[in-house]
């Protein structure tokens, strides 16, 4: 057991597993003896060695293409990408080859690939680096998509993602890189990739959030219960496939659901989950269902990046405004 | 001060458009057995390809893309790679795969709009057809490093159009594969058009080969339609590769006789006389000029490769129209390895309407 | 006036911009002397010359990383991308300069550029030839997103992506280019960027499609009607940015609302549609909202294709289910 | 048979570490005036540089990207281009923007997290700092095809680095500006380190200018700390495209003296020796020695310029310091020509929690 940062956790789960599967190998840019901008990786190839952990050219739809064809060869690479800003270049070799070698081939060739990436704001990061693309990747059919909200949660759900016979991407919160520390085992326990997690029970409604904005969503809630409201905050932490139960048995509870999103709104991935609690879960609700989400703009730089995202006061706003209603 | 850099891309044919043969030919490119093989290769892939358009032309197979002209590259690459090597072909490269042990049948039931045709039994471990033009140079990258990472002994090997070269997936691939040394061989079949676009609105160079000068790694120009240069070229560039020599890029010069793809007109924008012209420098007849010439192959081996062929042909279409179609249950048996609890509801409501006419599967 | 397909009226909206704007140029693979694989830029290049109908490189990254170019030098370009499912390797150009290069100089440089490109499936066309990528672009801030139901607003609504000042996606359902023709005025008069359209009047559910699927939910209505069933039908036509007034005062007066959408089901354009209708239409709901999609896979070869298209049947079912429910 | 296409990639020097003029430089590359004009450039580029490290350092600007030791490149190419041409820059080259018009205080408000940086009073129409490694090639491409479509005597120029080089996008647009004969150049600056990643890592060819010739481009390699080469290799290539001679591809050779960004430590990866050796052949004490020698610049000089240096960089700090940020609202009035309708709601939202300390702006 030790008090990890959410960096170092995987930092520590990549290590697990290559030092337990022979075919697990990394690859980016700048992960070799820089360990990466974040440090991810750091360490890794000095006690791995180059070829398991290897630095690349800088061109992410070659590094995700040749992830491919590495994974269709019996590798499993798990492929860092500097920022989530810079997955786009490699979208066309994501959505129209890794998350459909299987089924092209119908299971003939298989991609167990992971493909990390840093996402999100919060850190006043120089422009494009602050993006949050998960919403088109979990829209993408073969694609699972992750993202941890803690050190143990990173540490859990990273080793799922790189066991998973299949290719998982996994957006791990800038903002939360060393944010805290958290007491994190290295026994290699994974956690389940199919499971939304309840970070805090409560009676009144249902906050709903992943990555880092379960923090703000936390920490409304702790600022909310001083005026009597008891929210229920759930962990998304798997997006894709979406544990839409947990969400569902939450609302029948509270009848009340707000949801937080630092993506910008329109078509971001919180559209789904109110649409499926308006499918499922229409007659359970008090009041109408609330997004908090980034706004409809470009990301904006440090100076105003704190008017864009999704702050505490916007979540316990919402929360009490769904309060009031009914 | 000025110092520099030189560089050479060299062009080679063995045989002439007429049929002779150059006298700096190796011996072990003319080999007979070897040189009947890629004859009866190529006669076989045009049976299947001429078939291939004819079911097309009668709505019994999708849009189809034939290699009319071209079977010498496919061939000759297939030929030169062995079983356990990699390929990552293109939409128009039946040829390599039908030599690599891909059937017809497998060829039809894609082309006829069914995953399965993908599902080769033959070889497990090459790529399924690549669309998307370009990408499949990234995944032979990665597919040769991973031979190397693991010290086994073999080459991966993609092959592309002209058009193809333009894209930036093909660069930034054959860019890292130089830097990594990996066993790979990229093949550009240079059939002169990418659907309408000539090559030279394609790419100011005086080659495709010279491509390759960008990427650090080795880069050669072949007659395409040089059934015995092509072998040659091909198997010195995988002999290299396998032997921990690193890549090489080769432009395959040739020419599409046919439409782009059976949804393509190709009198809408290139003078059918110029294609008449380019027919008469195509990979089989002039390999059967050389074989006739030295006596290795008679009309009536000729006869009987076409009627071996024909028969073939019918029996793979036959066992292709007899395929009927997988359920509903085939898009999601096949989407992960397992599918995820939260699909159930979606399976169940296509397993609702596939029975209610839903589909037109 | 003419009787015109959709592909035609393309071509009608191309040729009246080429002509009464000298800055309008179009560029793409194939689109001179072959018109396009659609034929939509059919005789343009021959009437406008080959400097303003320009055919370029095999290279969708480049050829939307020059329009950008070109846009912020003055040019208006208006670019074919020869299917949606090639769209990918532009993703990054689109996201990361075309949507933002206004916002990013504060409105010094504009990118007033309109990106076409066939959409859905439908046709029974090769691999990659049937995506459906809308709900990623309409995520994208500062894109807007366009796809027309028919050829009146096809043209319509081509003029007005080509005379924004801003970046437009404009999707062209491939299966309706030739399914039927309408009266096209070539008068150059645009259709608003910002409306759904009512494109049937009903007082029992509404039916809010786009595309290819509108005639798909026009059909589950007439046959519906038979049934006693009277459906409103919403062409969304522009996704972003939306008109979710129309749809709102429609399912108020409906009460019941099923959305249809071809592409697959999870964080599709629909769930947008949901998540609104949730939050500012719930008290107008009778019944809970429900989404006919594709399934959350890989879009099937022709001969699974009509398995995962959303049909009449499955549409009816939805409409039948919404009516039977509360 | 073997026939074959030659390719040559010359490398150009003139200033050596020493300062010592090579014979063979042309005599307008060596004008007084332009040489000074340069100098000073340069200097007032690293006086500005020094400067903004030393803010972020201390908490008063965000992550900065250094120039030192690579002023030549940037402030060559801009003196080489009129105002009216384009400019398509990368994270590295407030050298050329300053000499372009860009103001210090521009910069700084960039890089202190503020988009009104990038609003340039002059030059109006070039492009904002490109961060997404590579795509400016393809901006510059498109306003180079503008220009040439136009009938307009410009030329359109973009800057990335070697790490650059090995992306998709710097091939394919340079291909298609190739193919399209457009007045283009584009300068590589070769700092011999992609953030961590060394120059033999992205890419195994022998010169990053070779790669000119996958595009059939003109490709020239220079000493990018030779700030007269690299003026008149930036010139040639510039009025070579002005004329209508199409795109050039400039390797310039450099080091980069400092971290990557502030964001960055470079001794975790790279030997501090080293460094120190090619400091030696940094561009500013190399033309400096050469101007000493000839009598053409004096320590008084040296001085004085120094002095400007400073104080025009402490009154851009300060303007920069003073300059407050931009309300909410900025986020929507930019995004669009006009807000849309449906956006009033969140524009309201933004404006409620704006008072209520939702934004640390
Ligand atoms: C990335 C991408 N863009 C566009 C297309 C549409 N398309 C299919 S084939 C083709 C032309 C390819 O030409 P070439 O590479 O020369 O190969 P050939 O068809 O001549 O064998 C195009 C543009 C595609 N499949 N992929
Ligand atoms: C497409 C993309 N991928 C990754 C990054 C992160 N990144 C920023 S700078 C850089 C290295 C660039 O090196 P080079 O092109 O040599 O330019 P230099 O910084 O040396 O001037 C990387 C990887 C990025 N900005 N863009
Ligand atoms: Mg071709
Ligand atoms: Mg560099």
């Amino acid at each position: 057991m030790a008090e990890l940062t959410l960096v170092e956790a995987v930092n520590r789960a990549l290590a697990h597993e290559l030092e337990h599967d022979p075919a697990v190998l990394l690859l980016g840019e700048d992960i070799g003896v820089n360990g990466g901008v974040f440090r991810a990786t750091l360490g890794l190839q000095q006690r791995f060695g180059a070829a398991r952990v290897v630095d690349t050219p800088l061109a992410e739809a070659a590094i995700a293409g040749a992830a491919i064809g590495m994974a269709a060869m019996g590798l499993k690479p798990v492929m860092e990408i500097q920022f989530s800003g810079f997955i786009y270049p490699a979208m066309d070799q994501l959505i129209n080859h890794a998350s459909r070698l299987r089924n092209r081939t119908r299971g003939r060739l298989t991609c167990p690939m992971v493909l990390r990436a840093p996402n999100g704001g919060g850190i006043h990061a120089p422009e494009h680096h602050s993006e949050s693309p998960e919403a088109m990747l979990a829209h993408t059919p073969g694609l699972r998509v992750v993202i941890p909200s803690s050190p143990a949660r990173a540490y859990g759900l990273l080793l799922a993602a790189i066991r998973d016979p299949d290719p998982v991407v996994f957006l791990e919160p800038t903002r939360l890189y060393r944010l805290f520390k958290q007491d994190v085992v290295d026994d290699g326990e994974a956690l389940p990739l199919d499971t939304c997690f309840v970070s805090r029970e409560g009676r009144d409604v249902t906050l709903v959030a992943w990555g880092g904005m379960l923090h703000e969503a936390l920490a409304a809630a702790d600022s909310l219960a001083q005026e009597g409201v008891d929210c229920e905050v759930i962990d998304v932490a798997t997006l894709k496939p979406l544990d839409s139960e947990t969400i569902l048995r939450s609302v029948e509870k509270t009848g009340r659901c707000v949801i937080v999103q630092e993506a910008a709104r329109t078509a971001g991935f919180g559209a789904e989950i109110a649409a499926i609690v308006a499918e499922r879960g229409l007659y359970s609700l008090l009041a109408p269902l609330e997004r908090v989400c980034g706004y409809d703009v470009v990301m904006p730089l440090a100076r105003l990046e704190g008017q864009y995202l999704p702050s505490v006061a916007r979540i316990a706003g919402a929360v009490r405004h769904t309060m009031e209603a009914a | 001060m000025n110092a520099g850099v030189s560089f050479r891309i060299d062009f080679f044919r063995f045989l002439s458009a007429e049929g002779d043969l150059d006298p700096s030919t190796p011996a072990e490119a003319i080999e007979p057995e070897l040189l009947l093989g890629l004859y009866r290769a190529m006669a076989r892939t045009r049976a299947y390809d001429g078939k291939a358009i004819a079911l097309q032309r009668t709505g019994k197979l999708g849009t189809f893309a034939s290699s009319l002209g071209q079977e010498a590259i496919g061939v000759a690459v297939a030929s030169a790679m062995r079983s356990e090597d990699m390929l990552a072909p293109s939409y128009r490269d039946h040829g390599a795969q039908l030599l690599r042990g891909m059937t017809m049948v497998e060829n039809l039931v894609y082309w006829g709009g069914d995953e399965r045709g993908s599902d080769y039994a033959v070889p497990r471990h090459d790529f399924p057809i690549c669309v998307p033009v370009g990408t499949q140079v990234a995944h032979a990258t990665g597919a040769a490093c991973a031979f190397k990472l693991r010290g086994e002994k073999r080459v991966a090997v993609a092959i592309l159009g002209d058009g193809g070269t333009s894209t930036g997936d093909f660069y930034s691939a054959l860019n890292m594969a130089g830097c990594w040394g990996v066993p790979l061989v990229v093949v550009v079949n240079n059939n002169q058009w990418a659907i309408s676009t000539p090559r030279e609105l394609e790419s100011a160079t005086a080659t495709l080969a010279q491509k390759a000068v960008a990427a650090g790694v080795e880069g050669r120009q072949v007659d395409g339609n040089d059934a015995i240069a092509m072998r040659h070229a091909a198997r010195l560039a995988i002999e290299k590769a396998r032997a921990g020599g690193g890549p090489t890029l080769i432009e395959a010069l040739s020419y599409r006789l046919g439409d782009h793809t059976t949804a393509d007109d190709a009198t809408r924008y290139r003078d059918p006389e110029i294609v008449r012209r380019e027919a008469a420098k195509e990979p089989i007849g002039r390999l059967r000029k050389y074989l006739n010439a030295r006596g290795l192959w008679s009309e009536e081996q000729e006869r009987r490769l076409a009627n071996d062929c024909a028969e073939e042909v019918e029996r793979a279409v036959a066992a292709y129209l007899a395929t009927p179609p997988e359920t509903f249950a085939a898009m999601f048996d096949h989407l992960f390895a397992r599918l995820p609890e939260s699909m159930r509801d979606q399976y169940e409501e296509a397993r609702r309407f596939a029975s209610k006419g839903g589909g037109d599967g």
